[in-house]
């Protein structure tokens, strides 16, 4: 095991040196930089603000600058200049180019705990929401309530999720008016976002439990403990589960990344100040130092989750070896 | 035989966990929201858009930037929000000498900082030496250029800078003299701008003190920002909102009604709107969707005002065939703007006949180009050589165009429109090019196009703010276009003091512009305001700047009388509010004398 | 004297471990430690053990699917893993398997005939039509009926499977049919006809069985020769009927009385190892089987914890590993 | 010992016994499990309607200009979008100008073909107007052939790109195997939607040749990222089913019998990866579409006047509001998206269920 996550470091490694350096080049590489606007800068002022983020430097020092972990800055930036360290592998992602009073820093750590919130809410949700649904469809195949439930399923996983959430505002806040349309703060707030973001995620678990569950309870086990005696609602959750879970934890990596993106939709319509509104706006302004940030973050969190997922995985099914797999 | 078991003890405690972690983050999620963020309303809040990029008058740029700015600070004067006219607001008085070039300004005896220092002349001093300093880099610090001293200070090497030498002096505490080397008949309605507001020099000099490298702008936190305006800043959480609150020691605090206001970060239009429907903002200000405008034109609560801002195509000069003058005037007689303004933007937006937005500006009346007539522009197209729909095959065909607009439904849509009319007057086939914000300003600095989606808004009501950027020198010019005459007529006007004189100058300069074309303007700029009819002291001017320090909440009384008053017939819309109105110390007491008691109004019922 | 048709000389087969277990270092599975066995031809050797033992390893070594770590598997007096090109082909043809599990062995978007022409394919010796005539032969001695030929594994019974199975395993003619636990996923009627098959085609073809199961009774049956493995090793090799009639190691007596139904009149109490066999990984010091061994409860030897015993004769065809039977 | 040769073996067979039965038996077929799926698949209803709506969806798009819609990027200068009108009460008219924008030219002359067939006929506002007065049916039809041209890009990344990935990564194993996944794995860490971003602005970017000469359409780009998102979860699958088949029974006594690599590839392999590779990407195409539509709500769709349902139905959704619901704005993009992702999913549980079932059997 600790081999495994060894390992698993070792390459989350190459993985953010190849998410930096893509990410450092492609928006170097990009027209336009972060302090082109409709009203040009006077040349001065340009070249002042240009000398102020370092864009003066020849690429490989912005490069290494960027990357860290040593402050090639002889100023530092918000803070002691004394600090030898800096960039991303010092965990400091340095000063905002579009958002001039605050650092990468402070940016991320305003919005990542309020897109995390809203996405493990989501997934939470989804969890909850499909694995109820497939384990209700499963309970009597071919009835009513399977019928409906997969075809609600089906019905999460058609359309985008900027028209699921239009809808679910237009009924849940005007329509019905129970809850707000908008903005963060309370739980109430999160209902509706963490609702649109989670359907899709919910109505595939739901699917793949569903699967699962018929599979697994095909199986002679099965056949035992329901000759044994067990109701099948107790052989649903007590014995079926652990095969059906399966397929359903090796989803959520890819569920986890869908979300983080899916976030990027929900947080702009629910106006939720997380991190994903950055995403999109960080690299349209050229914002080179908030879009690495944003990048390297996301980035961490699919593999964090990706490596986790592959653990939860192995310990459900012990045949699997990540010895193997690594 | 004995097997080895299966391994079923792990999935048993997985399970577990894994329900364990799942109800965890629910549970931490909910409390994480619920804990953290909890607060009240606050008396006014509003949105203009997205995030504001820095509280620091020196850095900031942009309108929403500008409206925050302005209630934390104030400058020696500020707009009349209704005429825009310089009017006194750090500064009681001011004298300007005869020849125009010292300005003499005495500070309010009892302006003061949000932390009770009083504001004195050296704050003056300090701040817009701090704005001419090359690394503070400001991008308005060049309208401070027409200082004594002030080109030299801001170009020179380190070394070479001497702040001393400007032209800016502290008389005593509160006569602050500014004397300027180059005329500038604006200067006043220049320092209504925000980034001339003073900055506290103690708070700042003080946090660089413990951070001596940093050029930050670390005093712009909540917990550091001194400031001398209506208001000061409580809290500031990024891209959520920013929350401004009564300064106490602002010399007018009696005639400020509003205890707290939010400015709300929001990124899209319908969540703003979908906001403001529940009552949850106060005042919306953007460009309405195209498909609401109807819906929303007909509101009480939607106000249309003639916003200082033209919208205009570029046009590449050094392009052939847009090089040929003729070229330019045939596709500019072939748009239909009224037809633009009436049918697809129809929030009250004005075709534009000139540069000048709405035609003129205060008392400039600008020239009218050539009107609108597709035969006409067949037959210039047909002069410079090229084949139209009439010509019959004679003339060379018309090459493809490209017109560039960054990605915008609105843009999209207009170019579409104007494409269609080229096409169908003269043959002329565009293509549309959406590009990327960034992308497509790098394509325009560049000359990389032939026909550029463009706008300008003005800083104060000047026709020079709009002609200037034609200059050859400009660097917002950007279409290759030069011409003698058009330089030496805006030099010239720059420096008259005449407002006669210099209309004049600017009349005859901008009847070049026409003529020779470099851009195709389209219409003139409305602002779009959905403002909550209860709200009272919002005045509509040309720059959509309402000031936030007079706002109030009218209570039913007012409110009935302000409907019946309204000549304007449209649907009423929900006003939520304080049903007994909010109002400052100053007006409450003229109320009570005029009423003569201290009794209730009636309430009002449209509270939600 | 010819060379037996499969001799197996120390042979040492070691896997790099695959589940080291949380937080321990990374160590070797040593699943074949120092295996020698001789089979001639026409010869049946069965091979018994708990799973685990390391018995499919000896017959996954025995085919080539896998390499010895040292020592070597002979055909014919040819080592297996040296043979190239038209040996290595002549070495295929000679030695063949049929799997534990006939429903994994069999390619599910395959008709069976067609599983069962793959070697003959594959050797390319037959015309195509020949070829066709040898699948249906195979069927025909194998007990298959013609009309499933044209079928597909999942239309097929357990039973059936396995016949196409050993039918594939036929195709080439071998001399040597190594049968990995051929019956154990059957059914018990299936088992026996199975089991007679293989004894038939035993005797029909000449065919030595190389023949690994934990089933006593069918290695009973078809066994002349067994060899009892434990972690590894051989501990105790007989011929079929002496082995029976008096197993000389503690785990043989062990698995005997464990699985053979008491006879009636007989004296001998029923035998219960305790726990499971120890993991491969850390087998234990000395005699590997010493931790459960019920015969040193009464013989206490500290011999067996320390010295590994080695195999040592025990009468004319016997030879057996242990302390404690070390004095006929 | 001697070595014997093949020819000096007494047969222990007598195959000539065979030759009569071996002919015979030549001559019935044997029944193929693509046709038993085949037919397993076209037992269900729904997956017969998905099949035909598919089909139906796909030819209206390839014949999109043929049909006598309005043309869907002409601007009539409306005052509001206007709500659909029944057929029977407003058939049509006869305004159709031809103009349409840059059409290959296959497109252009199916354009002449419905001149030349319909005139100046063209459908009324059947599905209603947008806000610029363009009809939406004609806009959802032409859309269609973004949506799913996006749809066969990924598709056909997958496929080449996704499974010999996946298939050399599970057939060679070891480091191969192990360098490869890395790859998809690292690939999967890197926010796909800034690379996009990134690939359109350098598509935006100015020129510097003269004018025309562009290398790729925005449209050509946009595919091209769809497809290199796309064939990741592809390639992981069809690796973990190349290792199992690797590992499987069969492919060791096809080894044990001296199959070669390619043997083993195209014998067991390939077949039994298919069913899978097919069912996925029918799970790929929906999800394809739906990033499409993503892409478009964050303003990074196709460049006008093309249209995609994605973009419609990003417009639409911001016609979903309380003062003014312009209902089929939305409805009809995200109607017909609903039905073909439905179809898709219908199709793709069916054939699940047509491979899978006796691929469960058989464990």
């Amino acid at each position: 095991m600790l081999r495994f996550l060894a390992r698993r470091a070792a390459w989350f490694a190459l993985t953010t040196w190849v998410v930096i350096t893509l990410a450092f080049f492609l928006l170097r590489a990009a027209p336009g930089g972060p302090f082109s606007s409709e009203r040009k800068l006077h040349p001065s002022v340009e070249a002042a603000l240009r000398e102020q983020y370092h864009l003066d430097w020849p690429l490989w020092k912005q490069y290494l600058h960027t990357l860290g972990p040593l402050n090639l800055d002889e100023r530092g930036w918000l803070g002691d200049g004394a600090d030898p360290f800096g960039g991303v592998l010092a965990g400091d992602f340095g000063p905002s180019m579009q958002h001039r009073d605050v650092s990468v820093n402070d940016v991320l750590a305003s919005s990542l705990p309020i897109s995390i919130t809203l996405g493990s809410l989501a997934l939470a949700l989804a969890l909850v929401l499909g694995l109820s649904a497939g384990v209700a469809s499963a309970h009597s195949p071919g009835s009513k309530l399977d019928q409906s439930v997969r075809a609600l399923a089906t019905g999460g996983l058609v359309l985008p999720n900027f028209v699921l959430a239009s809808l679910l505002v237009l009924v849940f806040a005007f329509w019905i008016p129970v809850l707000p349309v908008a903005g963060f703060g309370t739980p109430r707030h999160l209902v509706l976002p963490s609702l649109a973001l989670a359907l899709p995620f919910a109505a595939y678990i739901a699917r793949l439990s569903r699967a699962g569950l018929l599979e697994t309870l095909s199986k002679d086990y099965i056949r035992t403990a329901r000759a044994k005696g067990a109701s099948r609602a107790r052989i649903l959750w007590k014995h079926a589960m652990r095969g059906a879970l399966a397929p359903v934890v090796s989803y959520l990596g890819p569920a986890a990344a869908g979300v983080l993106t899916g976030s990027l939709v929900i947080e702009r319509i629910f106006a939720i100040p997380g991190a994903g509104t950055h995403f999109i706006a960080s690299a349209l302004n050229r914002d080179y130092t908030l879009a690495m940030g944003v990048t390297v973050v996301y980035a961490v969190l699919v593999f964090g989750f990706n490596t986790l997922v592959d653990v939860a995985y192995t310990l459900l099914d012990p045949r699997l070896d990540l010895e193997q797999e690594a | 035989m004995p097997r080895p078991m299966m391994a079923h003890a792990p999935a048993v405690w997985i399970r577990r966990t894994l329900a364990a972690l799942l109800v965890a983050l629910v549970v931490g999620a909910v409390l994480a929201s619920a804990l953290g963020t909890r607060r009240e309303r606050a008396d006014f809040v509003f949105t203009g858009g997205g995030e504001v990029r820095s509280l620091d008058p020196h850095a900031a740029t942009g309108i929403p930037e500008g409206r925050v700015i302005r209630a934390l600070f104030e400058g020696l004067v500020v707009r009349d929000p209704q005429t825009l006219a310089p009017a006194p607001g750090c500064a009681e008085t001011w004298e300007v000498s005869p020849d125009g070039r010292t300005y003499t300004f005495h500070l309010r005896p009892d302006a003061r900082w949000s932390n009770g220092d009083p504001v004195t002349a050296a704050d003056f001093v300090w701040s817009w030496t701090r704005l001419l300093e090359p690394r503070t880099a400001a991008e308005y610090a060049a309208q401070l250029w027409c200082v004594e001293g002030a080109r030299e200070f801001a170009s020179g090497g380190d070394g070479a800078r001497d702040p001393t030498l400007l032209g800016l002096r502290a008389l005593d505490e509160r006569t602050f003299e500014v004397r300027l080397a180059e005329v500038q008949p604006r200067f006043l309605d220049v320092l209504c701008f925000y980034a001339f507001v003073p900055l506290h020099r103690a708070s700042i000099e003080a946090l660089q003190a413990r951070h001596p490298t940093s050029w930050g702008t670390l005093w712009t936190r909540p917990e550091h920002l001194v400031s001398n305006g209506a208001y000061y800043l409580a809290e500031r959480r990024i891209h959520e909102r920013i929350r401004l609150a009564k300064s106490p020691h602002y010399w007018d605090a009696d005639g400020v009604a509003m205890r707290t206001i939010d400015v709300l970060a929001l990124e899209s239009w319908s969540s703003a709107l979908n906001l403001y429907l529940t009552g949850e903002i106060d005042w919306v200000d953007g460009a309405i969707p195209s498909n609401l405008v109807g819906q929303l034109t007909q509101r009480e609560d939607f106000r249309a005002t003639p916003y200082l801002g033209v919208y205009f195509y570029r046009v590449n000069t050094t392009r052939p065939p847009l090089d040929d003058v003729r070229v330019r005037q045939a596709l500019s007689r072939t748009v239909r703007r009224a037809e633009i303004t009436n049918k697809v933007l129809k929030a009250g937006q004005a075709p534009n006949h000139s540069f000048t937005p709405w035609g003129r500006i205060g008392d400039y009346v600008a020239p009218a180009m050539a009107p609108g007539d597709p035969a006409a522009a067949a037959s210039l197209l047909a002069a410079a050589g090229f084949a139209t729909p009439a010509s019959k095959g004679a003339g060379k065909p018309f090459p493809k165009l490209e017109l560039h607009f960054n990605s915008s439904e609105t843009h999209r849509a207009l170019a579409e429109v104007v494409a269609h009319h080229w096409k169908q007057a003269l043959g002329i086939d565009a293509k549309l090019r959406n590009q990327e914000w960034k992308a497509f300003l790098s394509a325009q600095s560049s000359l990389d196009y032939d026909l550029s989606r463009s706008s300008w808004i003005g800083d104060y009501a000047d026709p020079g703010n709009f002609l200037e950027i034609w200059t050859s020198d400009s660097p917002n010019n950007r279409t290759g276009w030069k011409n003698a005459r058009y330089d030496e007529l805006i030099a010239r006007a720059r420096g008259t003091l005449v407002g006669a004189q210099r209309n004049a100058l600017y009349r005859e300069a901008e009847q070049i512009l026409l003529n020779e074309l470099p851009c195709i303007p389209i219409y003139s700029y409305v602002s779009q305001n959905l403002v909550n009819p209860r709200l009272g002291g919002f005045d509509d001017n040309a720059l959509n700047e309402p000031s936030l320090s007079r706002l109030y909440w009218r209570d039913g009384v007012e409110l009935d009388a302000a409907r019946k008053a309204d000549k304007r017939g449209k649907k009423r819309a929900p006003a939520p509010g304080p049903i007994n109105g909010l109002r400052s110390p100053r007006m409450d007491a003229l109320l009570f004398d005029a009423s003569g008691g201290a009794q209730g109004r009636p309430l009002n019922e449209e509270q939600r | 004297m010819s060379a037996p048709l499969l001799e197996l000389r120390d042979l040492h087969v070691r896997f790099a471990a695959r589940r080291g277990g949380w937080f321990e270092p990374r160590r070797e599975l040593h699943a074949v430690r120092g295996v020698d066995l001789r089979l001639e031809r026409g010869g049946a050797l069965g091979l018994v053990g708990e799973s685990g033992c390391g018995k499919s390893t000896v017959a996954r070594a025995v085919v080539g699917l896998q390499r010895p770590s040292s020592g070597g598997v002979f055909i014919e007096g040819l080592e297996r893993a040296s043979a190239r090109g038209a040996r290595a082909r002549e070495l295929r043809r000679r030695v063949s398997i049929v799997f534990q599990d006939p429903y994994s062995s069999l390619d599910p978007r395959l008709p069976v005939s067609a599983s069962v022409l793959e070697p003959l394919a594959i050797d390319g010796r037959l015309r195509p039509r020949a070829r066709r005539m040898r699948v249906l032969a195979t069927f025909e001695a194998v007990g298959l009926d013609a009309a499933l030929y044209h079928r597909y594994p999942h239309e097929l019974s357990g039973g059936q499977r396995q016949r196409v199975a050993i039918a594939r395993a036929l195709v080439l003619e071998p001399a040597l049919l190594v049968c990995d636990e051929p019956t154990s996923a059957l059914d018990l009627s299936v088992r026996a006809q199975i089991v007679n098959l293989l004894d038939e085609l035993r005797a029909r073809f000449g065919l030595a069985l190389l023949f690994i199961s934990h089933d006593l009774a069918v290695v009973r049956r078809l066994a002349d020769e067994i060899a009892v493995m434990y972690l590894g090793r051989v501990v105790e090799r007989a011929p079929a009927q002496q082995l029976f009639d008096a197993p000389r190691h503690p785990y043989s007596k062990a698995l005997l009385s464990a699985v053979l139904a008491p006879r009636p009149g007989a004296h001998e109490e029923r035998i219960v190892l305790a726990g499971e066999p120890p993991s491969p990984l850390a087998p234990p010091t000395g005699c590997a089987f010493h931790p459960r061994c019920f015969a040193r409860e009464r013989v206490a030897q500290d011999r067996c914890e320390r010295e590994s015993p080695e195999l040592s004769a025990r009468g004319a065809q016997r030879v057996c590993a242990c302390h404690l039977t070390d004095a006929p | 010992m001697s070595e014997r040769s093949a020819s000096s073996t007494p047969s222990w067979f007598r195959d000539a016994d065979y030759e009569f039965a071996a002919v015979q038996i030549e001559r019935l077929r044997p029944e193929s499990p693509w046709r038993k799926a085949r037919e397993r698949l076209s037992q269900r209803a729904s997956v017969r309607w998905s099949l035909r709506f598919l089909v139906f969806l796909a030819l209206l798009s390839f014949l999109a200009p043929l049909l006598p819609l309005p043309s869907p990027a002409a601007i009539t200068v409306a005052a509001e979008p206007a709500p659909p009108v029944a057929p029977w009460s407003a058939l049509g008219d006869h305004k159709f100008v031809p103009e349409y924008w840059d059409l290959n030219p296959l497109d252009r002359a199916l354009v002449s073909v419905r001149t030349s067939l319909f005139g100046k006929w063209r459908t009324g506002p059947w599905l209603g107007t947008d806000a610029l007065g363009r009809d939406v049916l004609a806009r959802v039809v032409w859309g269609s052939r973004t949506s799913l041209l996006v749809a066969l890009c990924a598709a056909l990344t997958s496929l080449v790109v996704g499974v010999t990935w996946g298939a050399l990564a599970g057939l060679v194993g070891g480091r191969l195997d192990n360098v490869l996944m890395r790859i998809v794995d690292v690939l999967f860490a890197v926010p796909t939607i800034f690379i996009v971003i990134f690939t359109l602005s350098f598509l935006d970017a100015p020129k510097s040749a003269v004018g025309e000469a562009s290398l790729l359409s925005r449209e050509q780009v946009f595919f091209l990222v769809v497809g290199a998102v796309s064939w990741l979860s592809m390639a992981r699958v069809v690796r973990g089913q190349v290792l199992e088949l690797k590992r499987s029974a069969f492919v060791e006594a096809a080894r044990i019998a001296g199959a070669s690599t390619p043997w083993i590839l195209r014998v067991h392999v390939l077949p039994n990866v298919l069913g899978l590779v097919i069912v996925n990407l029918t799970l790929t195409l929906p999800s394809v579409i739906l990033y499409e539509a993503f892409l478009s709500f964050l303003g990074l769709g196709v460049e006008p006047p093309k249209v995609s349902w994605g973009l419609l139905a990003a417009e639409g959704a911001e016609a979903l509001n309380p003062l003014e619901s312009y209902v089929w704005l939305i409805a009809a993009p995200a109607l017909v998206m609903a039905l073909t992702l439905f179809a898709l999913q219908t199709l793709g549980d069916g054939l699940r269920d047509a491979f899978g079932v006796e691929e469960r059997s058989e464990r």
